[in-house]
């Protein structure tokens, strides 16, 4: 598959690319609309091709605690799921961010709340971003457009995760998910063979055992590892910022949106600049970090800014943020599993930046 | 002597044609029509009605409740 | 023969013998052809509608492909999430203690994800009667393995067979709960041939009659088919049913009071 | 060139494999293409459908509220997907289980009884292939010859033998389709 | 109790006033700093003088899907628990604002994240106010900031809740849980013998069945769904904002914060005018609502802003979100369990606004 | 008699027979004075040694009053969230099937809020190790009801005893685990008197043996005190102990294997 | 006037009833209170410790880093919080057990040994009372009448029997209590 | 004739003063001693050495690990 395209859906990309980055183990638990991810590996079989591991785990919770002793003990692992799942990982994930322990968990989101409905949606984005599970702490989070990125992004989540020693989001959604297009993967890498040494892989007479916790009870110790984990996400704030900036250039006003959410807009850009708005469109890679300073860049060339999200609004609070105060910004988004369509954006942004 | 025979009604918009009554009719009554309902259905009907007896199998295996089963002693004569 | 006057003399009134009880409502049910859930929604709402307990009863609805029991079964109902509708059934029949209270769910739902909150009503005892549908898969997201899922049975989690030694062995879960002090009534049953569905009948309207004494848990298990996620025609997927789920899940009454 | 597309019918009528054959033929042809189905329990409910996109362009939306092209298979896709095409696109539908054809003038109307053709050969299943080829016929946004790859690539091996079928059997949907009504577009 | 003051916890403060606002069942799993409430709850017997109902259930995830139930069925429920508790229930609270069931949820926040500490901490306001769980929804959010608030915000909870269909959050901390104050409680109220109209109590001939649900898979109803459940945030928005001022009325500088940190800013206050800065207290009591108008109506007024909280800064962005650029806005927090003292307060304002 | 000159004649090393195992830290353990825990650390810590595995094994301590065991025990720990040791041990012994896998576990973690992650480890024949310590109550949290406290026992949340009717019977988790077909070995053991030691530290023994063997699930329940939760003095806690928690948690092999 | 005083001790010494004591005392004499106990399972280690305040305005942080009074029941305490007294302020030590006694100069330093002084008493559960008593003799905040107020108001009624004992423990404690530091504050 | 003579060696600055080792002893060897160590715990000790038999018990039983036990066999004339 290395050299030619293959068509496939973006949950079976980031199956066939977690095999080839040599991940180690897969924990899941079915729901739409990702269960193709371990159908995909389950069918693959790559416990032949390369000895990963994959099971289907009795539920999210257990799935994110096998995480867990997984990533604690050394190995790359990951999970999928889509919102209510995600949701019953909060605590793990909390714990997890807390272990410092890198590992990769997709989301692919569905309408919400509660059962809601299992069409595309990125009403999880305040979830994924400012910590669902309780106490400081951020995820990493990358949000891929296409079903090519699906596949590249898996690799570097797991990069991500054990240069930082810090869980990876990947925040897809439901529409990204199932649709199908052309793919090229990267050829398989081989599965890692030296462990970090604070992995719990058994304490040989060279080293003190490893431990795996997120547990100080000492308000003091806690607080220095609290500022240690600031101090990481700072890091990662200066040196991870992704994005991309489509007919940005000379843009007098500017779609700030991603996942699926982008697509659409860069059909919108097309759209407006027919009829003669200079739109542009900038749409983030990485949600955390954000591309804080870039917007804050933009914040004097254009007019305007329009965060286009499925959502009541939540990107769009990041964008304020990054702005202050310094160039209007309005948000449209659609709801409950409903795409938004390029034109409605195109009018949206007229009522809401242009005229408004 | 008596005899009990029975008829049923099958609400053929209702029904899915999944052949449940079909292989739960004692006297082989029921077959699935040729014919398809608005929802693509090949439905049940009574391809044999005479040999009903009302046994109320068919009704109560049938799992969208689909059927509805009469039953009527006749005299014999009658029939 | 006088075959079409006979039986237009037959269909009337007087002679009704069987009828789709009004405790269902006319929503045409979602289930796939021949789905066994559709069987036990109806049970339940005839014991309902016999019991005369329409208003009193309160339903709660999984996860899974009976997400939407509260379409067809026409009594207050309740959709919990995945896997807690013993929870939720807890809440409210410590609240309104006098009223009915029945889960409805699926293998997933009930012996995978809900496995505490359904050992722990039932070790509680909590006074309510559970219906769960054994198809030994999970109907509603396409097909995936149940921990009810037979060994070798192909899902399109295990497109190759359930493989003991990776997913271990059938959960036996009606078993675990029937050693527990706080259940009553523990049957297992089927609703694929007519006989099988008179005994299932006769199971539901037992477990709300216990209910209604104040006795424990009462819990129905319904070995049922997926035909869809089977990948058979409905009286295939009966047939397998018969030859390979019965001889795991034997049909019976696994727990019964000691009065009787 | 964008052509954009909903196929839509029962499940069992090989909608999906029926767009995906047609996306694997636009990638033979260095298209971009999506494929985007619709998908959880309404499956239930029997009704399958998938909107395929065939571009020369990078490919925006994959999910549309309006179509270029819709191929219909039954009568309930009919009622939901006639009002979705574009003034002056195209309708092309089988007719067999339909009760109410379709009535707009503003788009161009064809007809292939697919099924009733597919019942004719070896297998039933080349109904899909049956109704690609009377689509292809209409607009041949790809070449036969791509066509031919993309079945081979999303066919397992296994099945490779039946590839001249297929081919048949597309070929036999360019022949059995019939215009109903004609716009300019 | 009706009439004299009683030293109690904040914790057992919450169980008491409970009963008296006529809860009809509490459901919840032990968990520190807050075990004290079903400790409370199960010596005082409720259930003998208001037939309350009170259960240990067997874990978190059991007990908010017990609130579900309870609500569901129009009765008057609520738990308590703690930040990893808290996290557990994540998918269930998205349930039950999708179902709109009217519930109190306490959190009597520690250190996180993980395991953490048990310390008193404030690190779990995005997940209160953003939504841990998935899909665009908001708690109702009040934040008591002593024992006697611990008391009366119990009876103001389930009136919110009802009011709106909404769940409520009470977010505590550690500090205010353990630690006694005098207290006065309400007069014993009557247990709730009308039930809402949409609740599941068995459906009489007079109407058609009641469906509690958060399920709805078509995107276009369950998008109107969600128009409609950004409509009542709107409308919380509007109508039920609460806050107070201590000092503002001259005040050049504003320490904004709220609960623990409250208490805390408040001596800062103190001692900053002791020193000659005019600073003034905003203590947003209801953090969702979140007070925007009141601070914007600040920005013109003071010069500066300080979010204190103990926390890496949280609601620091809100109360950026609200100024949008027009003053500067800057955030001192201690974290892991430890609570910022007066003085190290009154520093960081000169250091963070005066000086910088 | 020259006491003291024997006593310091017997005290030299080629004398010595019991020492603290060198598996255990030199931490003191932050136990309450006579905690189980205390001793059952040091039975895994010894059976480590003397299988001299130490280098092999990875622990899972529990959220509860163990959750600190990575102080004490030495070897590579992991701290799970609260009930979800099984989960983290499956991962890990599935990633690393050469090491010896165990966790530790007190009644609320394994029995209440973990029953799911238990049930479906033991179902699925994980080939781990579980220690299980049954004290009847949440030690950690300030002594509330654990599902296996006793009727009629006092915890900070039945301060009037445990009451069946409104919290359920006292659930038998280890005879339910003993059931499922994944589990090779199950034992109930005891550490407060030098003879139950001896059998607990066997039972041990034999766990992380048939855990080599790679038979399965191994669990030892270990009947616990908790003198701090039971308000009691540690002599007093013990005699307790086997005044009631024996007679509901009796001692002794559960499920051994059949070769035997 | 506010007293902020530190209580700390071994769990079992009554440490945290004395401060509930004090508090109820205050409540009794219209003042505020609050009551802020260290809590968790470091009690496991056996120490137990409560910060009270008593002030006659609204009460700000409940938590402190220093204190006007830290009363020490045991050696761990006095490592802990002899530092942690303001200059100036008060350290009341019982002698038990200590066996590095406080050595700063800049605060005034009593002792009064109450457990052995409540070993000779009808039971050693007045130590508490007796350390209560010291206290206030050296700062007597609260009234002796609102303290017997407070005690009651703090005992279940089963107990209320122990009032009197518990009175003579706080007037004992008053008169075994001695100065070993004293500083001008 | 052999005589067996055991003796222990308490940590007794690890020893919590549970009682455990006391009442477990079958020879009651073990008391705790009216000292504290600086926990403040009564430490174990042997109160009465001669009657030891070095059985172990009290060494297994320690919760915390705190008794190391000696044996050693004696000539009766030794002793
Ligand atoms: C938390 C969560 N996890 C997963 C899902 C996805 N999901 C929906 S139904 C289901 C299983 C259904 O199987 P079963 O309970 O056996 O019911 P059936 O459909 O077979 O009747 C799953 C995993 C979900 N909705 N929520
Ligand atoms: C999710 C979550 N819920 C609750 C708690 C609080 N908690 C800590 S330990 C514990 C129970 C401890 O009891 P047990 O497992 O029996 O262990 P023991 O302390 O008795 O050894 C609880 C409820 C927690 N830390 N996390
Ligand atoms: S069983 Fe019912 S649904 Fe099935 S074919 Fe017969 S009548 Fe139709
Ligand atoms: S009632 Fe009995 S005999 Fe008649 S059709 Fe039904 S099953 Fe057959
Ligand atoms: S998928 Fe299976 S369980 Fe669901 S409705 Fe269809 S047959 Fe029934
Ligand atoms: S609280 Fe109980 S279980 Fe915990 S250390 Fe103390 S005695 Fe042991
Ligand atoms: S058993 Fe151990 S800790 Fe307890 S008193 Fe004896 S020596 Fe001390
Ligand atoms: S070794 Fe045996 S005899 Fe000696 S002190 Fe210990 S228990 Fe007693
Ligand atoms: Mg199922
Ligand atoms: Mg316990």
């Amino acid at each position: 598959m290395e050299d030619e395209f293959v068509l496939m859906k973006g949950n079976e990309a980031i199956a066939e690319a977690a095999i080839r980055a040599g991940v180690d183990g897969y924990f899941g638990y079915p729901i739409t609309p990702q269960s193709e991810v371990m159908e995909y590996l389950t069918t693959a079989k790559p416990w032949e091709r390369t000895g990963m591991v994959v099971l289907q785990a009795e539920s999210e919770v257990a799935a994110i605690n096998m995480l867990y002793g997984g990533a604690g003990s050394g190995k790359k692992v990951m999970t999928s799921s889509s919102s209510p799942g995600i949701s019953l990982m909060q605590e793990g994930i909390s714990y997890i961010a807390g272990a410092e322990l890198p590992t990769v968990i997709v989301n692919v989101v569905r309408g919400g709340p509660g059962l809601g409905t299992i069409q595309p949606s990125q009403s999880d984005y305040f979830q994924a971003t400012k910590g669902g599970g309780h106490g400081d702490y951020h995820l990493i989070v990358l949000a891929p457009a296409s079903v090519q990125e699906m596949a590249d992004f898996m690799e570097l989540a797991f990069d991500l995760a054990f240069k930082y020693r810090n869980p990876t989001m990947i925040l897809s959604d439901g529409a990204i998910g199932q649709m199908m297009e052309k793919v090229k993967f990267k050829p398989q890498k081989k599965r890692m063979t030296e462990f970090p040494d604070w992995a719990t892989t058994g304490k040989t007479q060279d080293r003190e055992r490893n431990i795996i916790t997120s547990l100080d009870l000492d308000p003091y110790r806690q607080e220095k590892f609290n500022e240690k984990l600031q101090k990481k996400y700072e890091d990662i704030r200066q040196k991870e910022v992704r994005y991309e900036e489509i007919s940005c250039d000379d843009a007098e006003y500017l779609f700030i949106a991603y996942g699926t959410s982008a697509r659409i807009c860069q059909k919108s850009v097309q759209l407006a600049r027919a009829e003669g708005i200079k739109a542009g469109l900038l749409r983030p890679v990485t949600l955390f970090p954000f591309p804080e300073k870039t917007i804050l860049s933009y914040a004097d060339k254009v007019k305007g800014m329009l965060s286009v999200e499925m959502s009541a609004g939540q990107m769009v609070e990041d964008i304020r943020l990054s702005v202050n105060g310094k160039v209007p910004v309005a948000h449209y988004g659609r709801m409950g599993g409903v795409i938004p369509n390029p034109q409605e954006v195109v009018e949206a942004l007229k009522q809401k930046i242009i005229g408004g | 002597m008596a005899k009990v025979r029975g008829a049923i009604v099958v609400d053929t918009e209702r029904c899915k044609g999944c052949e449940i009554c079909v292989v739960s009719c004692p006297t082989h009554v029921i077959a699935l029509s040729p014919k398809v309902n608005s929802k693509g259905y090949h439905y049940a009907y009574m391809a044999d009605p005479d040999a009903c007896t009302g046994c109320m199998n068919c009704g109560i295996v049938c799992p969208d409740g689909v059927i509805t089963v009469y039953r009527k002693k006749f005299e014999t004569s009658e029939v | 023969m006088a075959e079409y006057t006979t039986v237009n003399e037959i269909i009337s009134k007087e002679n009704l013998v069987y009828t789709k009880t009004k405790v269902l409502t006319d929503n045409v049910m979602h289930y796939c052809p021949g789905c066994g859930h559709s069987t036990a929604h109806r049970l339940i709402a005839e014991v309902i509608e016999e019991m005369d307990i329409q208003s009193k009863t309160i339903g709660i609805a999984p996860v899974g492909c009976s997400v939407f029991m509260y379409n067809y079964i026409d009594v207050d109902t309740q959709e919990a999430s995945h896997g807690r509708a013993p929870a939720l059934a807890t809440a409210i029949k410590r609240l309104w203690p006098d009223r009915f209270v029945f889960t409805y769910q699926g293998d997933g739902d009930l012996a995978a994800i809900g496995t505490a909150e359904t050992i722990h009503a039932c070790n509680r005892g909590e006074n309510i009667t559970m219906i769960f549908i054994n198809n030994g898969i999970y109907g509603m997201t396409g097909g995936q393995m149940a921990p009810t899922t037979l060994l070798g049975m192909k899902t399109s989690t295990t497109p190759y067979g359930r493989d003991q030694a990776l997913m271990g062995n059938p959960i036996q879960i009606t078993d675990l709960i029937a050693s527990l002090p706080g259940t009553y009534y523990v049957s297992r049953q089927a609703v694929h041939t007519p006989s099988y569905v008179r005994k299932a009948k006769k199971a539901i309207r037992k477990a709300f009659e216990y209910q209604q004494l104040n006795k424990g848990t009462s819990f129905v298990e319904i070995v049922s088919n997926c035909n869809s996620g089977w990948k058979m025609t409905p009286v295939q997927a009966n047939r397998w049913l018969d030859d390979n789920m019965l001889p795991v899940y034997p049909l019976g009454d696994i727990k019964i009071p000691e009065e009787k | 060139m964008t052509e954009e597309i909903i196929i839509a019918g029962f499940g069992g009528q090989g909608v999906l494999s029926m767009g995906k054959i047609l996306c694997y033929s636009g990638v033979m042809q260095d298209k971009e293409v999506s494929w985007m189905p619709s998908y959880g329990p309404e499956m239930r409910g029997g009704t399958a459908n998938v909107t395929v996109i065939i571009s020369d362009e990078r490919i925006s939306s994959p999910i549309l509220n309006e179509y270029d092209t819709a191929i219909i298979l039954n009568q309930q896709s009919m009622d939901k997907f006639e009002p979705t095409v574009k003034p002056g696109g195209i309708l092309l539908y089988d007719g067999n289980g339909i009760t109410r054809h379709p009535e707009r003038k503003d788009i161009s109307i064809y007809r292939a009884d697919g099924a009733e053709e597919a019942a004719k050969m070896e297998t039933t299943r080349t109904f899909n292939m049956i109704m690609l080829g009377a689509y292809l016929k209409i607009k041949p946004i790809v070449e036969m010859e791509n066509v031919l790859k993309g079945l081979k690539k999303s066919l397992p091996p296994r099945y490779h033998h039946l590839l001249p079928l297929n081919k048949k059997a597309i070929q036999r949907g360019m022949e059995i389709i019939r215009e109903v009504n004609l716009v300019n577009a």
